[in-house]
């Protein structure tokens, strides 16, 4: 029973990591409706600049604020060069134009600071905590706690602040907030900018996690699934739903890998959002839209 | 097809349909005889398009029943109202937009067809034969409604007007028994107008169609339609002949609006 | 259903290739290597060190008057890795360059190498998969072309068990040990798992074989699971991302890091620095040890890097694991075409002639010694029948900034693994419809 | 005026059903054709074959087998490679286990398989929509990969997992060698080609684009969603196996579960995206494109002088040139290649007028 306790909570962890990657796609869903693909490319593009500043020997919060500065100037360039363009066309171009982005990031990425593995220490300790005979990773607990951090500042942006109220009358209905004087292109590029900000600290915490190097942007197949189950619209989704699927992928992997073989941590979370997606096709937290016709 | 008879094509018993919680119409009843025009009016908000979409299957109705060509149903499912002979056109305007002005009417053939699509990908057996039958009866349809100009022109870059008539088009081809047009002259001028009228009119005189249309426009209603059922709120206010209806006085307050305020949902 | 544009683009195409391509005319007394190298893309890391140290090696070599006094060359051709890349460039480059010809390809790269093995038999071009491979082409009378130098993935899990009995206080004492194995989830990691279960039933341990999904950033379940089962040891068969993201996962569950030992691909620099403290203290088989201490390191030091030309970017690599790889497989190339040169006259050879040279690869300890590379490779013999030669590999650890090596060479029991193989290859030649060769009569 | 059309009236609604209408594209087509066939086994060398011809080939029909799933149908899909896994792993089986099987018969039932696989993961595109389909497809990517690799009986218990080509011998003629394997791709290319242009001028061909571009007035005209979409996923995934196999046998010889991974899948749905969505020529175009960009990228930059730009800058350059394309197509002309082909010909056909 305990060691259930402690591959739950172990996955509940690991699921917030999820969760943090999920953020940075539902702010950009909100406010313009994308599936950012692309937001896979970002983390890693975060987490590989602010490495490289660092080991270049600027000191911590020098490089977090040059790193920012970057990824809100991507996000202005985002803005510019691909989302007004695309504006009114169908969602499916949107994804496949993220999918272009999430290459030239990359590959920008790599033509800047090269394809070298880097390590990344955050100064936080990685001994394993022991409580009632359970192992908990001091790591995860502080990415939890980060995790937490940054659902607060988000909403405080969202819920007190004029941006914030303006986003989310445009995720209600971006004619009438059009037609009301919100200026759409403006909420974009500050919400870009915010998902950069959200993809900073996950390159950070991953980069630390992983070290820094091209397999982080393969997260972004880990936070489909939760937002999936989360739905696309809702921060609070994201985070209840890495849970989800956190916990559920190491319990699988745990007591079902024996039974049908191991290594099926790929596809579990995907057939469970499959599933849930029958069950509730917008998700737990989204609410289905009535077609008019 | 004969000339008006007796028995109702169509009979709304008792639909009921609300959206979470919100009612769009609340105990409708009323029929449709075989051939006539019957029109479906009422002010925004009515419920007459939430109507229309759970004759034809789009919605399902809570309560009630619908009885068509002598079946009775609890629910219309989209494909049994089309293989029943029900074809419709839209509000806002539903076309395939990145296919042709024929494609788009030979989609609404689709139910004619016999040929499996293995016969047509071989081009094999029935395929051929039926191809030039389709294309034929499709191009009927086309001459019919003079929108033989644009025949291969993409539907997305046609006029408003035009796109109205294809529409129309798509749904005459399926040869239906049962045509339900949802504003089919919204946004039309006057010249525009009259001659969708005389459209309506034709395949109505002409193919034996029976129309249950909604439309805004009092005089254009009047003058064409045989019968008149007039929605508010949801509810049914008046039912009768073009004459019945314009002397109704509850139907005079509503188009009035004498009644409580309260802010219409748009459609 | 038009193909005019695309013969368009075609036709420029050809126009362009033509100018890379059309021009062997006059033979020069040069021997080609072509290089399907990758610098980019998720495995740059192992890339840009090997392709670094064989490229730097062969520079050493035409600094000193090449192989007898045939020069070397080469040309890149980026594959990233992906298998249809590495075909193409395969297909590009095989047929030499200015008149140059091809002696071998050496991808480093399983997929790759898998892509071009018959194409290899059927151009007569020999394939060097130095430590890695296919095991079963260890087996020469049916591969004659391809060449597992060294070590074969048989060989090298063989060896490690060998180690652990070894430092436990003999093999026996493995009967009733707990060795769990941590394995990528792809052919590559799972290959060795079969030879795993023979070796368990031989010395009686109890093996356990845990998968990683590709590409392995999550392992915490897989821990957790060797937490539970409490190992003696750990072997990590890992790749890439996987083998920090191992080494700081065993950090969290408290496993003992210097009780798991890494493969051949869990052995680098580049595998251990990004998992930082956690990696403290990590064991590792390595067919050659890291640093610059060698007399031929020393050499390139002074003929490549020092005089600019050096081929890492980034410069303090030089002497690391990837690199040493790659100047150790550039050694092998290149004695390998001395022998042959020694049988077919100092020229250029075709890779036929090539391919006789690497059968009869023979470096003794003097013969290693002379080339300064003593301790570097292990002493190494082919023949028709083995296309592997070594099998031997030494163990270091990692103190948070270096390898340092703790062992002498292990060698792997290749006499129980020599039937397996030989099984296996019988199979292949059934399938493929190949007579293998009688290599009492090869010579 | 090469493209005199004075005259070519169709006079029956079968002549203007025809494929090619105009006699130059239809002389044009046989010309190509006879050089397909007879012109370039003759012409081409081993490279040519091997390194270009056949996968752009591959890759074409992979592009249609998409495109008549996301294209036409409209449903979005990042599991072909799974599906091309599925079509080259079964043809393989079938190969090895059933005693006689002939090779063309293998391909097509591991067509019809990767088809069945594929229709199963289609099941739930009656319920989710729009890219939370991507979660169906993205599943059958992953699930497919694991079971591959999981279960050593798919590759005859081959201790490297990879699975190598039967021999390719067709009613006694073997097509191994470079030229072979061409014209038997070439050949199986043109067939389903012809299919696929046969069926999305069908009316099965018309309801997908009908569910593709509104699904609710499709239904309202009795076109059933469901067996549009599973038929839609069925075929494509047919087309994909098929690919799958052809891949697998006829160009690379040897693969792996993983050869067939998520990367694959994207590959397939750029060639789709530059070729043109809801078009069949395009896939020719973008599967060219992604097979030629990178090679002439390359030999561009071999024309510089060595050491202005290494082979690692030139794959991130080429990276971000890429991602930059998908963006500039999607913006500038969604209808890809295709779009621009047909621009190029409306012009040849009044050339030398300008209108």
């Amino acid at each position: 029973m305990e060691f259930f306790f402690e591959v739950l909570i172990g996955g509940l962890l690991a699921g917030v990591m999820y969760s943090l990657v999920a953020i940075g796609f539902v702010l950009i869903y909100k406010a313009s409706g994308v599936f950012n693909f692309a937001q896979g490319a970002m983390v890693l593009f975060a987490a590989l600049t602010f490495v490289s500043l660092l080991e270049r020997g600027l000191p911590f919060w020098g490089a977090f604020l040059v790193t920012l500065t970057s990824m809100v100037v991507l996000a202005l360039l985002i803005e510019r060069a691909v989302l007004r363009p695309l504006v009114n066309r169908p969602p499916i171009i949107l994804f496949m134009a993220t999918l272009g982005l999430s290459y030239m990031i990359e590959g920008l990425a790599q033509a800047l600071w090269g394809a070298q593995v880097h390590g990344l220490e955050l100064g936080i300790p990685d001994e394993p905590l022991e409580i009632h005979g359970m192992l908990i990773s001091q790591f995860d607990l502080f990415a939890a706690g980060t995790a937490a951090l940054l659902v607060i500042v988000l909403s405080f942006l969202f819920n007190r602040t004029r941006i914030g109220l303006s986003l989310r009358a445009v995720a209600d209905d971006p004619l009438a907030s059009l037609a009301v004087g919100i200026r759409l292109p403006r909420i974009w590029a500050v919400v870009w900018a915010a998902a950069g900000f959200v993809g900073l600290v996950a390159g950070l915490l991953w980069g630390a996690r992983l070290g820094v190097q091209f397999s982080l942007s393969l997260v972004v197949l880990k936070a489909l699934p939760v937002l999936i189950i989360g739905g696309f619209s809702s921060i609070g989704g994201a985070i209840v739903g890495g849970l989800i699927i956190g916990a559920a992928e190491k319990i699988a992997e745990i007591y079902l890998g024996p039974i049908i073989g191991s290594g099926i941590e790929n596809w579990v979370p995907y057939v469970l959002a499959l599933v849930f997606l029958l069950v509730r096709p917008a998700g737990l937290f989204g609410e289905r839209a009535i077609e008019r016709v | 097809m004969t000339a008006v008879a007796p028995v109702p094509l169509l009979t709304l018993d008792d639909i009921s349909l609300s959206f979470k919680g919100v009612k769009a119409v609340t105990s409708i009843s009323f029929a449709v005889a075989t051939g006539e025009i019957c029109a479906l009016i009422g002010p925004n908000g009515a419920g007459k398009s939430s109507l229309l979409n759970v004759i034809n299957g789009v919605y399902q109705a809570q309560s009630g029943s619908i009885t068509y060509a002598g079946q009775t149903r609890h629910h219309m499912r989209p494909h049994q109202a089309a293989e029943g002979g029900i074809a419709r056109t839209f509000q806002n305007i539903a076309l395939f937009k990145g296919m042709s002005v024929l494609d788009n009417v030979l989609t609404g053939r689709n139910l004619k067809r016999r040929s499996t699509w293995i016969e047509q990908m071989l081009r094999i057996g029935r395929a051929g034969a039926e191809d030039d039958e389709q294309r034929e009866h499709a191009e009927r349809v086309i001459e019919f409604l003079r929108i033989h100009p644009w025949r291969h022109a993409l539907v997305g870059k046609l006029s408003y007007g035009l796109q109205k008539r294809v529409e129309l088009a798509r749904a005459l081809a399926a040869e239906p028994r049962l045509l339900l047009l949802d504003e089919p002259m919204a946004g039309m001028n006057a010249q525009e107008k009259l001659e969708m009228s005389q459209f309506i009119r034709d395949i109505n005189r002409e193919l034996g169609t029976t129309v249950v249309l909604i439309e805004h426009d009092i005089g254009v209603v009047m003058g064409l339609s045989d019968h008149v059922v007039v929605l508010d709120y949801g509810r049914k206010i008046g039912d009768g002949t073009p004459e019945q209806v314009r002397n109704n006085p509850e139907v005079i307050a509503a188009y009035l609006g004498t009644r409580r305020s309260q802010p219409a949902r748009s459609q | 259903m038009n193909h005019r544009t695309s013969l368009r683009r075609v036709a420029l195409a050809l126009a362009l290739l033509g100018s890379g391509l059309a021009s062997a005319v006059q033979a020069a007394n040069e021997q080609y290597f072509p290089l399907q190298s990758y610098r980019v893309g998720p495995y740059a890391a192992g890339g840009t060190g090997f392709f670094g140290g064989f490229i730097d090696y062969m520079q050493y070599v035409n600094a000193n008057g090449g192989v007898n006094g045939v020069k070397l060359t080469w040309s890149e051709c980026e594959t990233e890795y992906v298998v249809e890349k590495g075909v193409e460039c395969y297909e590009r480059l095989k047929g030499g360059l200015n008149g140059a010809p091809a002696a071998a390809t050496n991808p480093l790269s399983v997929g790759i190498a898998y892509a071009t093995l018959e194409r290899s038999t059927a151009d007569k071009l020999p394939l060097i998969t130095i430590n890695h491979g296919r095991t079963d082409s260890t087996d020469g009378s049916v591969f004659p072309y391809v060449f597992p130098l060294q070590l074969n993935p048989y060989s090298e899990v063989s060896a490690i068990v060998n180690y652990i009995g070894q430092r436990d206080g003999g093999i026996a004492t493995l009967k009733g040990k707990k060795i769990a194995v941590l394995y990528h989830g792809s052919p590559y990691g799972k290959e060795t798992n079969s030879v795993l279960e023979t070796l368990a039933k031989n010395y009686g341990f109890e093996l356990t074989t845990l998968e990683v999904p590709h590409p392995g950033n999550e392992q915490q379940s897989q821990w957790l699971n060797i937490r539970r089962l409490k190992p003696d040891w750990v072997i990590l068969r890992g790749w890439g991302v996987m083998n920090p993201v191992a080494l700081k996962s065993a950090q969290k569950v408290g496993y003992p890091v210097d009780h798991i030992i890494g493969n051949i691909w869990s052995n680098s620099e580049e595998d251990v620095i990004p998992a930082g403290a956690a990696a403290k203290g990590f064991i590792s088989i390595t067919t050659h040890p890291s640093g610059t201490d060698f007399p031929v390191l020393k050499g390139i030091q002074k003929d490549v890097p020092d005089k600019g030309q050096g081929n890492l970017a980034d410069a303090k690599r030089f002497g690391t694991v990837y690199y040493n790889l790659g100047v150790v497989n550039g050694i092998l190339n290149v004695e390998a075409l001395r022998i042959a040169q020694a049988k077919f006259g100092e020229k250029p050879l075709t890779g036929e002639q090539v391919r006789w040279g690497f059968e009869h690869l023979d470096l003794d300890d003097a013969r290693l010694q002379a080339l300064g590379a003593k301790g570097l490779v292990q002493p190494l013999k082919l023949s028709c029948a083995d296309h592997e030669g070594g099998g031997a590999v030494r163990f270091q650890q990692w103190d948070g900034q270096r390898w340092n090596l703790i062992s002498d060479w292990v060698q792997a029991d290749r006499g129980l693994l020599r039937p397996i193989i030989e099984a296996s290859a019988a199979q292949y030649a059934k399938e493929k419809g190949i007579t293998p060769r009688d290599c009492s009569k090869e010579q | 005026m090469l493209y005199q059309e004075a005259g070519q009236l169709a006079r029956r609604y079968a002549a203007e059903r025809r494929i090619f209408r105009l006699r130059q594209d239809r002389i044009g087509l046989l010309l190509l054709l006879v050089f397909a066939f007879v012109g370039v086994p003759w012409l081409g060398n081993d490279y040519w074959f091997s390194a270009i011809l056949i996968p752009f080939m591959v890759l074409s029909l992979a592009g249609l087998g998409l495109n008549l799933l996301t294209g036409f149908a409209g449903q979005l899909s990042l599991g072909s490679a799974a599906f091309m896994a599925v079509g080259a792993f079964a043809a393989y089986n079938l190969q090895l286990r059933v005693a006689g099987m002939p090779l063309l018969l293998s391909f097509a039932l591991g067509g019809v398989i990767a088809g069945l696989v594929a229709l199963v993961f289609g099941l739930p595109s009656l319920r989710i929509k729009g890219f939370y389909l991507l979660v169906s497809t993205l599943a059958a990517q992953f699930v497919v990969e694991w079971v591959l690799t999981r279960f050593s009986w798919f590759t005859n218990d081959n201790a490297s997992g990879v699975i190598t080509s039967p021999p390719l011998i067709i009613a006694g003629v073997d097509f191994s060698s470079p030229q072979g394997r061409y014209l038997l791709t070439l050949g199986l290319l043109v067939l389903l080609f012809w299919l696929g242009k046969n069926l999305v001028r069908s009316e099965l061909g018309r309801n997908w684009m009908a569910v593709r571009d509104m699904d609710t007035a499709a239904a309202v005209i009795g076109i059933r969603l469901l067996k549009a979409k599973l038929l839609a996923f069925a075929i494509s995934g047919f087309y994909l196996g098929i690919a799958g196999s052809l891949w697998a046998f006829a160009y690379l010889g040897t693969v792996e579960p993983h050869g067939f991974d998520l990367s694959r899948s994207f590959q397939v749905l750029f060639i789709i995206i530059i070729g043109g969505l809801g078009s069949v020529l395009g896939n020719f175009l973008g599967a060219a494109f992604i097979v030629l960009f990178p090679i002439l990228l390359g030999n561009l930059s071999a024309l510089l002088p060595v050491g202005v730009i290494d082979s690692g800058q030139l794959e991130n350059l080429q990276k971000v040139l890429f991602g930059a394309l998908i963006i500039v197509f999607l913006i500038k002309e969604p209808e890809g290649l295709a779009r621009l082909w047909q621009r190029f010909r409306l012009r040849l056909r009044v050339w030398p007028l300008r209108y």
